[in-house]
């Protein structure tokens, strides 16, 4: 089992979705999240005072795939987050140990 | 009709305006302290009352307080009905009258909040107004059994004098029919109801205190209309100076009570949690205008502060005994707003600059101001109750406990109050 | 002039400070209702209409509206320019009257929400209330075309007695000049300016619905300033009870009316959708206040209920319209304004007491209705158009797309609404 | 009395529940300008200014004001202490004044945001309106020393006619005694209490501005109340026309102020930072509320407009001083309050149609009005600067600085302001 | 030392807290997320315009833990979690190299 | 590639963010999170009823570091965020199995 997590612009965040469940994928985990990276924030101006808002809002995808379907789900993530422009994001891999359905104690595999 | 009226006119429109915004204020007093999903159902409570009671009121309410007296307790509810035959210079009766009703209405969905279906809040509506309200407005002020009339409650303890009871009972703004009469109904509605799930053992935390303190701005603001335009005029012979001296006075005594109020409160939570809250000092802004309610015509500014004062802290105090008697009285109605309208009913009879016992006028008064407060709050107890068990018996009062917990907003009416998300396509959505 | 018309004096104050908060509370009305990133932008075109009129109207509206009729359709521009020789009694006038400008100007930004330059916005402004606002204003209420003048519409229909229209056209506060009018702008300018992105694809939540609850409350309380101000006193003949009867007989039917509406739009919602909203509720409140607006003075308590049942009805229902047809009329200025303009100007032709065809008085008054209604239509639509066009040809009306996706706030005004980020350092923004 | 004279009773009536409004208004306009974990905070001075001050103006305020003069400095704080032996028609002054005391001690409270003990708040509040406000309300409106009085200031410079100073200082509604003294009260405070941890560092951004639009609504809807409420009757004599004419005015040049003071503002601001923006929007509308204030009964409409241009672009460019030169005027209290009083007060001396330079009067108005400012100046300055120094000596004005971080909400009222979780039991709340 | 991160109902995080408290894990971090999976959003209406919510609330906390504490967590989770119903989420162990203690630079076993 | 997650109190962000960039970091993805810990939360007070806030708020950042970077980074964080107060926070690294650039499509090493 591995855990694809993604960071991808939010107004992409419907696609994406529509995407993975096309590609089969169920389940996931969604946060809000910043992201500070060659994208850059904006400066916001009150009252003559600036302020830097140095990050800007990304979506923070989890999804528990199995070994097989791990290129897969990356390659879907990567494709419909895509739009050409800086601030896109990141998917990365992490290997998992096990797995664990809260409702029903199934495990691995079977609780995805 | 006299020139001066027409300055009384333009006072009374501006008060009664005022006195409707006040339901608007009291959805938000109340929807700050409720939690982010269940707020638009609170506010809902109120758009409620102001939905269902202006019609009743134009249909028999008019007519059930101020028509044809029927022994004392009701008003001909037919003699005008719809307003048919009602002069048109009393519309602005009307007008003032009908924002009594819709916030007293109003004022009760606090006890009950959280958990009760909208249908079973719109059916109480009607009947609590036609069986609570409305008789208590006309005993009060519609000549009934708790005026100064000769058949009267206090002409029956004290006598009459001139054709009228000796010890006129004081009720200028509201204190048994607005105040007593919804925390009583409060009261009695948790019993029947129940507590929310979770109560005294979950925290229920305010979702927003800056909406709380606007609705306490508001409803202060509201409160001179309700208080200083509850002056009585005499339309032929209209007393000029009585106008412009009493209104003045009034105002002036509702802005001391609210704030030696706010005083009252934190003191006691400096005190007893060593903290002063914003919802301490917005709930004393509503205590003391509670109290200040019945006696703000009869009190001087000095006696105002000292009943804003104690008012405040006595309605601090009682707010913790929702937890010691396990009574889930949501938002407090009955620490507010039944005690501080006690303490200012029953304390005419001892700071009323006229008839007060602090002013040698012995005790007359006090036993009079006591004999209505309570007999408020048993015609109250009685008549919620009926309305209570029937809908109980019928349609039913409660949600489901799991829709409870994941929030009435959703589960009546469909929607949640906030969505902060940042971005339009973002699947995020806060507040239920 | 008359003693008592210094109480009305006392009364139009109020109520001009009263419809001036009309457009703060718009402005929360319509915030609540878009989306955490357009918020800002949303009570920034209200603020600005609070900015644009004023001079406008000063300069040289009052007298576009008020000044010598030309040709019935429009008053001198310059004759009063600056307010220049007005009389210093009339300013009261001039308070109350900026005040309707103002907030008819606002109402049109509903309409265009989340896309439109901040810039055109201001310049659309002035052109708007030139071209049409301050015509159809002097054609109702300045002695035109749509008033009871011999030169008039209604009088080259039925003809003249006593020198004015026979059938005098009603429009108490503003049915044509204000909600016909900003609707038909506000479809117009959707027609020019086409639908946002995502109209109809992605969810558009409105963010904070307590806001604009608190708008519909404040909405509310500003009406009755709007309708009971309206009422046209002889100041030097005052007639005590007529003014004390027609304003408290306005002030009851605007409560009437939106009370009405709130159960008509909410039982819609009930029946179509299974459940009644908040933002239903806050809906019918205005589309009830709407359609009352032209027919306050003209009803009967018992017709203003009808109308509010039927307004908020309507209008529930007509909401859905831009679905169907495609015209991101974003915040349903069209379906409300528009609509609820419509419904009560001519129902008056069946439900006024006086002249309504439900009273027996046969159809004329409802013929007169429809004519003015539908010419209010054609000369806003045509004003609009020309304004409309003439800025999307020039400095252009929209923002970029991917501003509008990004949010509008930061692009037009460098901000963003909300900040609840935990702690002072903290990175997070919302709303933005 | 004057039959009159009751709506004027009426009106001030609504003015002085106009007036208390703006104080919970200023408390969201200011609360929305903090950050989330101070909001609490802010709001609660502003409430605490509503606890306070009543009481100390009903017990010796209202005769510090406008008791017996003594040496023109102040009225005798007995000669009706508890309000004893004042004439019920008196009331409704008490009313209408008590309301601006509150409102001006509470607009200091922006200055300090974010770090004051709310003890030392509390205890601030009765000396400074003892010190500061009530000798300066003494002086200009009492009969004092800043008024046209044959003893006082200008009556020194340019000479006594008919026993008045040959010319009457002009402050209608309270540039000296209202916003120049609370400016420079705000100004003296900051020194003394030094800059918040983090004072031009870290961001400080709104935490809703919203909140703040809400607020600017309010303000400007209850300073109506405070402009063309100031309106003085002879009671006995009423002068009807001249309080149609004034009052009416007042309002119009309110609201041409107001209006364009944003215009003012905004153009600033898009000049100088690219975007004009809703918190300049906002700021502009009090700036122009505030530089009107005096002026409002001595202008004509375009002079109004005028005023308020200027006034809006220099207070755009006046909050950007604290920057420069280092004092964390939180929330530009000077920025706005004092300059915008001052260039007010001033401006008289130029715009004032009768009397004003620009109308060929002269210079001695302008000479008047300059010295009456700078007097205001100096006067609120010392007396400031003893309350302020002697609290610093004593219980000490800061809360510990870790505690400022973590945010004076939780510390000092043991709250925080909003609780967003989307459930019950959920661990998580926001803004604290 | 592993990571164990854990989506569950949100009115269950009290009890999974104090579950967690008696079974010695004395530190975790908590976020607020959204899910999705096979238990459903709802949909809202506004002005007769359907909006779908498919994502609901979850809670999702993190604790690092001993390698032999693993298996005595995610069972204390999971049992502390379960409701029987459809959302009541999923746990998911990852390897972890290392673990510091910021306040202290004290790593691993100790920092936890 | 690991990937290091840092839990820290909130006003510290600042400093670890101008601490990473000048170590060279020129991405991360952060989110609110809450603590719960030896650092306790507050006690609230509202109408005389006590609200446990059990939780404190932190900022959580995520780093996906090449593995010759992770001690720096690890050791950056850490002495940036340190106040030596209980509360400080928590640095824990995992490894990475493959990282995607979304906009690019570039992996590994280049994707960061
Ligand atoms: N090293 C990293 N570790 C974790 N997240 C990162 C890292 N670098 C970038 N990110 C995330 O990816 C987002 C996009 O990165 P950015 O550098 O702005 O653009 P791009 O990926 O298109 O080059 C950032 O906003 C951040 O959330
Ligand atoms: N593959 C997955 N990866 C990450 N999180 C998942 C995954 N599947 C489900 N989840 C999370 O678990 C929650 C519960 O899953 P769901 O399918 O609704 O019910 P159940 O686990 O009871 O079958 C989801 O809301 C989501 O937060
Ligand atoms: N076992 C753990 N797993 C994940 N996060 C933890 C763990 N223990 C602590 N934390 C996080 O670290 C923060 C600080 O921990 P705490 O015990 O309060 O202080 P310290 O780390 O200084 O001893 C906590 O608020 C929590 O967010």
């Amino acid at each position: 089992m591995k855990l694809v997590t993604a960071v991808i612009k939010p107004h992409k965040w419907e696609e994406v979705r529509e995407a993975l469940a096309a590609a089969g994928v169920a389940g996931m985990t969604v946060t809000e999240a910043s992201g500070y990276g060659q994208q850059k924030g904006h400066t916001e101006v009150y009252r003559g005072a600036e302020y830097d808002v140095s990050l800007v809002p990304k979506i923070r995808l989890e999804v528990v795939v199995d070994d097989a379907d791990v290129e897969s789900v990356v390659g879907t993530i990567t494709s419909a987050a895509q739009t050409g422009k800086i601030g896109d994001g990141k998917v990365w891999v992490v290997p998992v140990e096990s797995v664990v359905r809260v409702r029903t104690g199934e495990t691995d595999e079977a609780a995805v | 009709m006299d020139t001066g009226y027409a300055a009384y006119a333009a006072w009374i429109l501006a008060s009664a305006s005022l006195v409707l915004l006040m339901t608007p204020g009291l959805a938000l007093f109340y929807g700050g302290m409720t939690r982010a999903k269940s707020v638009l159902n609170m506010i809902m409570m109120s758009f409620g009352a102001l939905a269902v009671v202006p019609p009743v009121f134009i249909l028999w309410g008019w007519s059930t307080a101020y028509g044809e007296d029927v022994g004392g307790l009701f008003g001909n509810p037919f003699e005008m009905f719809g307003l048919q035959d009602v002069p048109a210079t009393d519309y602005v009766y009307v007008a003032f009258q009908v924002t009594f009703a819709i916030i007293t209405a109003a004022l009760i969905s606090g006890a009950i909040a959280d958990r009760v279906k909208f249908s079973a809040w719109l059916v109480f509506l009607p009947l609590w107004v036609t069986l609570s309200y409305l008789p208590l407005a006309h005993q009060v002020w519609g000549g009934g059994f708790l005026s100064d009339a000769a058949s009267g409650l206090s002409a029956k303890v004290f006598g009459v004098v001139d054709g009228a009871a000796e010890i006129a009972p004081i009720d200028y703004a509201g204190g048994t029919v607005v105040h007593i009469n919804a925390g009583v109904a409060g009261l009695v509605l948790v019993l029947i109801l129940g507590a929310r799930r979770g109560f005294n053992k979950e925290p229920m935390r305010p979702h927003s205190l800056p909406l709380t303190m606007l609705g306490a701005g508001l409803l202060w603001f509201g409160w001179f209309g309700f208080n200083a335009g509850s002056y009585v005029p005499d339309a032929e012979n209209f007393d000029l100076e009585g106008f412009v001296g009493e209104t003045g006075l009034v105002w002036v005594n509702t802005t001391a009570a609210a704030a030696a109020a706010i005083l009252g409160w934190i003191l006691v939570e400096k005190i007893r949690d060593k903290k002063a809250t914003s919802l301490g000092a917005a709930s004393g802004v509503v205590a003391g205008l509670v109290a200040i309610t019945p006696a703000c015509g009869a009190l001087s500014p000095l006696g105002s502060l000292a009943l804003g004062l104690v008012a405040g802290a006595l309605c601090a105090l009682a707010v913790g005994l929702k937890y010691r008697f396990g009574f889930d009285d949501s938002l407090d109605v009955v620490g507010v707003h039944l005690v501080g309208g006690l303490v200012g009913t029953i304390a005419i009879g001892l700071l009323a600059t006229s008839g007060g016992l602090f002013y040698g006028d012995g005790l007359k008064l006090f036993v009079v101001q006591t004999l209505i407060a309570l007999y408020a709050v048993v015609w109250s107890g009685i008549a919620t109750a009926i309305v209570g068990f029937a809908i109980k018996a019928t349609i039913g009062w409660r949600i489901d406990t799991e829709d409870e917990v994941s929030g009435i907003d959703f589960v009546e009416h469909g929607e949640s109050a906030y969505d902060f998300a940042t971005t339009g396509g973002s699947p995020f959505k806060t507040g239920a």
